[in-house]
């Protein structure tokens, strides 16, 4: 199984974690949680670090804290057309963290450490699937 | 090898030192040994991006230690030019987690300037800090001939260089290049037959971290594996920060050289951003770093870099670095970190 | 892992190996390690093309022997897939020296054929003994699950499949495929901590031979850096090639194996076709070799080939090796060769 | 400099060796020498092995005896149009060894181990330029 949606680009062919991607189209960002030790992976993982568990699905409530930002002015050539754009690195309120986009409704100057965030899916034209940072009042 | 006053054939193995990805020859050794005439010994290809030639002395190292060798060369080189610019621009864009950070056009100044952004919150780093970085690696590399850059730039040029991704701009940002560099290695026996002044490794360090930066958290304002590789290498030598007297760190951006200020302790945790504004690490002051130009203002050969400290080091512990020249420099550090933060080598010399 | 009884924090280093150039992700050991949980722990990659793993053995081992670490992860892995066969297509017109190759339209298969009609010219070897050779690798894979290919083929079969590269069919062929492979390394003391059945690393030899074919002559039917490498290894434990019970080699076409056996020594210079048409290297006669399937019909997943040569190894040695188990196993030889013949890394394991 | 004909297609975009493509399309077929120990190259070097001498260019009869050969019935993507073809080496009377493809008018049951040959350069369709191994009486 592979991802034929998600992310702007995407580089890997194979995933055991193709589900994923369903649950982003159904408006759900999902981790995974090992079953033997309860540790809780975003972004989602097949195997858990204990290598005795087995894996299941937990959706998250995307309530998440900016740790770090970035605006890019220069971009890998897939992107070259959207700079400027800007990353950041979010935790969300049940722990792990992820490293997305910051919506484009964000002036540079709204955004700071420590903010309030939401992580939500967005569909691009074409169909792709990625998730994104919004505002929390913008929900 | 000419300045090691060996031959080829008394090299007994060659560890060859490359980000692959940027070579149009695949499997560089086989090449390389080859034009440098060293077949039929022992050669094959390192890799841990910028770290690649740090990672390939502590293999050399060892493999002198446990007995197998007694002379090993650790090439190092970059060759960016052999793939086009589109080429380079994808395998660019795949410098990261290629399954869910790549996916969204992360660079590698932006992995940096994550970093820059945590630090300059957390302990009140200003650009200016940064800028100084800048400003000292360039006016070094005025007194290296072999360096990419040789004009002396301003805190201004920094601050009005071109945004590249906030807040690092282009003078905040090494360029890279092509390049190699070579170290020959040799056992106590050996090295003491073919050379009046030889320079001994008195400690390696070699840590990771995870890749994808959401492992890595709370705080990104340090590298876990600098602070780890450190430990191992200051632990082996049997010595402290403040021992060292001069010191090559990994400035692939000018906050990383900051950061590394602290990682390898130079200061306190969160000071590093004042020592560089108060010019503590020029030559003279209390510890020199990159007086070479750093990859900042000599250039960023990816897999040449570790190796290229390592000369610039063993050219101070000799005495021989003219103008730039410690006095009395006996311990040199070389700092050499990997990718975005992935993997640290750490190297201390001695006279 | 599991089978080493040994938990990821107890491995104080991992050696990721694998050819490169057919990754999508670059520097797979920042993502391999932290999968694996290996962080913060020393990691980087090693690359001598299908030689990879065979290489980090040797690079663990060192690591081991200096009193660096005292347990050493080498994970060899291949994803082909990851490339869409356009990249693989352009890769793999790369596989030779690219400026004075390459550009003529070399392969693979076509580097083995030039070896394969040199020796037929040569010894009179004929394309029979090289099917034969075909026929003992599917037959075995027959009796490994893990193998690729699960079916007995005849000496017809291979004669009359497709011509890829004179004299050179398709069964004449491995396959690429995805596949990976883990061996722990660890010292004496922790060794006998962990298991009953250890199995130690007797010999180890590593070698090269010019990349460039038209640096290699005169005659092309021997690999000198199998002979090399084999005299190393052969001389550091001590033994002869007939002290050899099992032997995993490199044959990623069959001519390789046949050469091979010359190379180690396991038959008189020529007489490898004879040894392979009289069945020599099946369980129960002379030298039972590539039991396994072999590269040809187990599946050739670059990097991890040779790590997975010494997993068979070690299982025989410890008489687990089920139906195809060798009475009495107490030596066993790997034999990885790496490119287009220009590394090889010979291991020699004792119970 | 870089070769910028040399090869059905080229990979290498620098090289310190340009002249010999140059005088390949002159017809000649180029080596070089070291002035210092006289080692013969080819393919030619821009240093020698015994990283003393200076090299000079130096003129190959093309004269050879082909060692081995094989015929490519598979090719990569740039030469899929190709097969089959066959590729040879050969050694030069004057020592040293070039691998290069055997031109198409010698049929494949024509040619032996230990055969002469001649190494002429050939100018392929839009003005690329390689050499080939042809039969001594085509000359
Ligand atoms: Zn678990
Ligand atoms: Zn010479």
């Amino acid at each position: 199984m592979s991802f034929a949606k998600f992310g702007k680009v995407s580089y890997v062919s194979e995933t055991k974690l193709q589900e994923f991607e369903t649950k982003l189209e159904a408006g759900k960002i999902m981790g995974t949680k090992c079953k033997k030790c309860g540790r809780l992976y975003f972004p989602p993982r097949a195997d858990c670090d204990c290598m005795k568990g087995e894996m299941e699905w937990v959706e998250l409530s995307g309530n998440c804290k900016l740790m770090t930002f970035t605006t890019l002015h220069f971009a890998p050539a897939s992107f070259r057309y959207e700079v400027p754009y800007t990353l950041g690195v979010a935790q969300f309120e049940e722990g792990p963290t992820v490293l997305a986009p910051l919506s484009k409704e964000l002036g540079e100057d709204e955004i700071k450490i420590g903010m309030s965030l939401k992580l939500v899916p967005v569909e691009l034209m074409g169909g792709r699937m990625i998730y994104e940072l919004k505002k929390l009042e913008s929900q | 090898m000419e300045d090691a006053q060996v031959t080829t054939n008394e090299i007994q193995a060659s560890i060859v030192c490359s980000a692959t990805h940027y070579d149009k020859q695949r499997t560089p050794a086989g090449v390389i040994a080859e034009y440098l005439g060293l077949n039929p010994q022992p050669t094959f290809n390192v890799e841990a991006v910028c770290a690649s030639s740090g990672v390939g002395l502590r293999i050399g190292w060892s493999f002198i230690s446990s007995g197998l060798h007694d002379t090993v060369a650790v090439v190092g080189f970059q060759k960016m030019t052999e793939l086009s610019s589109a080429e380079v621009q994808e395998v660019m864009g795949r410098s990261g987690d290629v399954m869910w950070e790549s996916p969204f056009g992360t660079t590698m100044p932006a992995y940096f300037a994550l970093y820059a952004k945590s630090h300059m919150q957390k302990y009140g780093t200003t650009e200016e800090q940064l800028a100084k970085v800048a400003v000292k690696n360039h006016f070094y590399a005025t007194k290296n001939p072999k360096a990419m850059f040789q004009e002396e730039i301003t805190v201004e040029d920094v601050l009005k260089s071109r945004m590249i991704a906030s807040p690092l701009k282009r003078y905040d940002c090494c360029a890279n290049s092509d390049g190699a560099a070579c170290i020959i290695l040799a056992s106590e026996d050996v090295a003491r037959k073919v050379t009046d002044t030889p320079v001994w490794v008195a400690g390696l360090g070699l840590a990771s971290s995870p890749m994808a930066l959401t492992s890595r958290g709370p705080s990104y304002a340090s590298f876990d594996c600098s602070v780890n590789a450190a430990k191992q290498a200051y632990g082996m030598a049997r010595i402290k920060p403040k021992d060292v007297d001069i010191a090559e760190v990994h400035d692939c951006f000018t906050i990383t050289e900051i950061i590394n200020y602290e990682d390898l302790g130079f200061c306190e945790r969160g000071r590093g951003g004042k020592l560089a504004e108060e010019g503590q690490t020029y030559l003279g002051s209390k510890i020199p770093v990159n007086i070479d130009g750093g990859l900042l203002a000599k250039g960023h050969p990816v897999g040449a870099t570790g190796a290229s400290q390592i000369r610039t080091l063993v050219k101070q512990l000799r005495g021989e670095a003219g103008e730039t020249q410690v006095n009395g420099a006996e311990i040199g550090l070389a700092h050499n970190l990997g990718g975005i933060g992935m993997y640290c080598a750490v190297t201390i010399l001695k006279t």
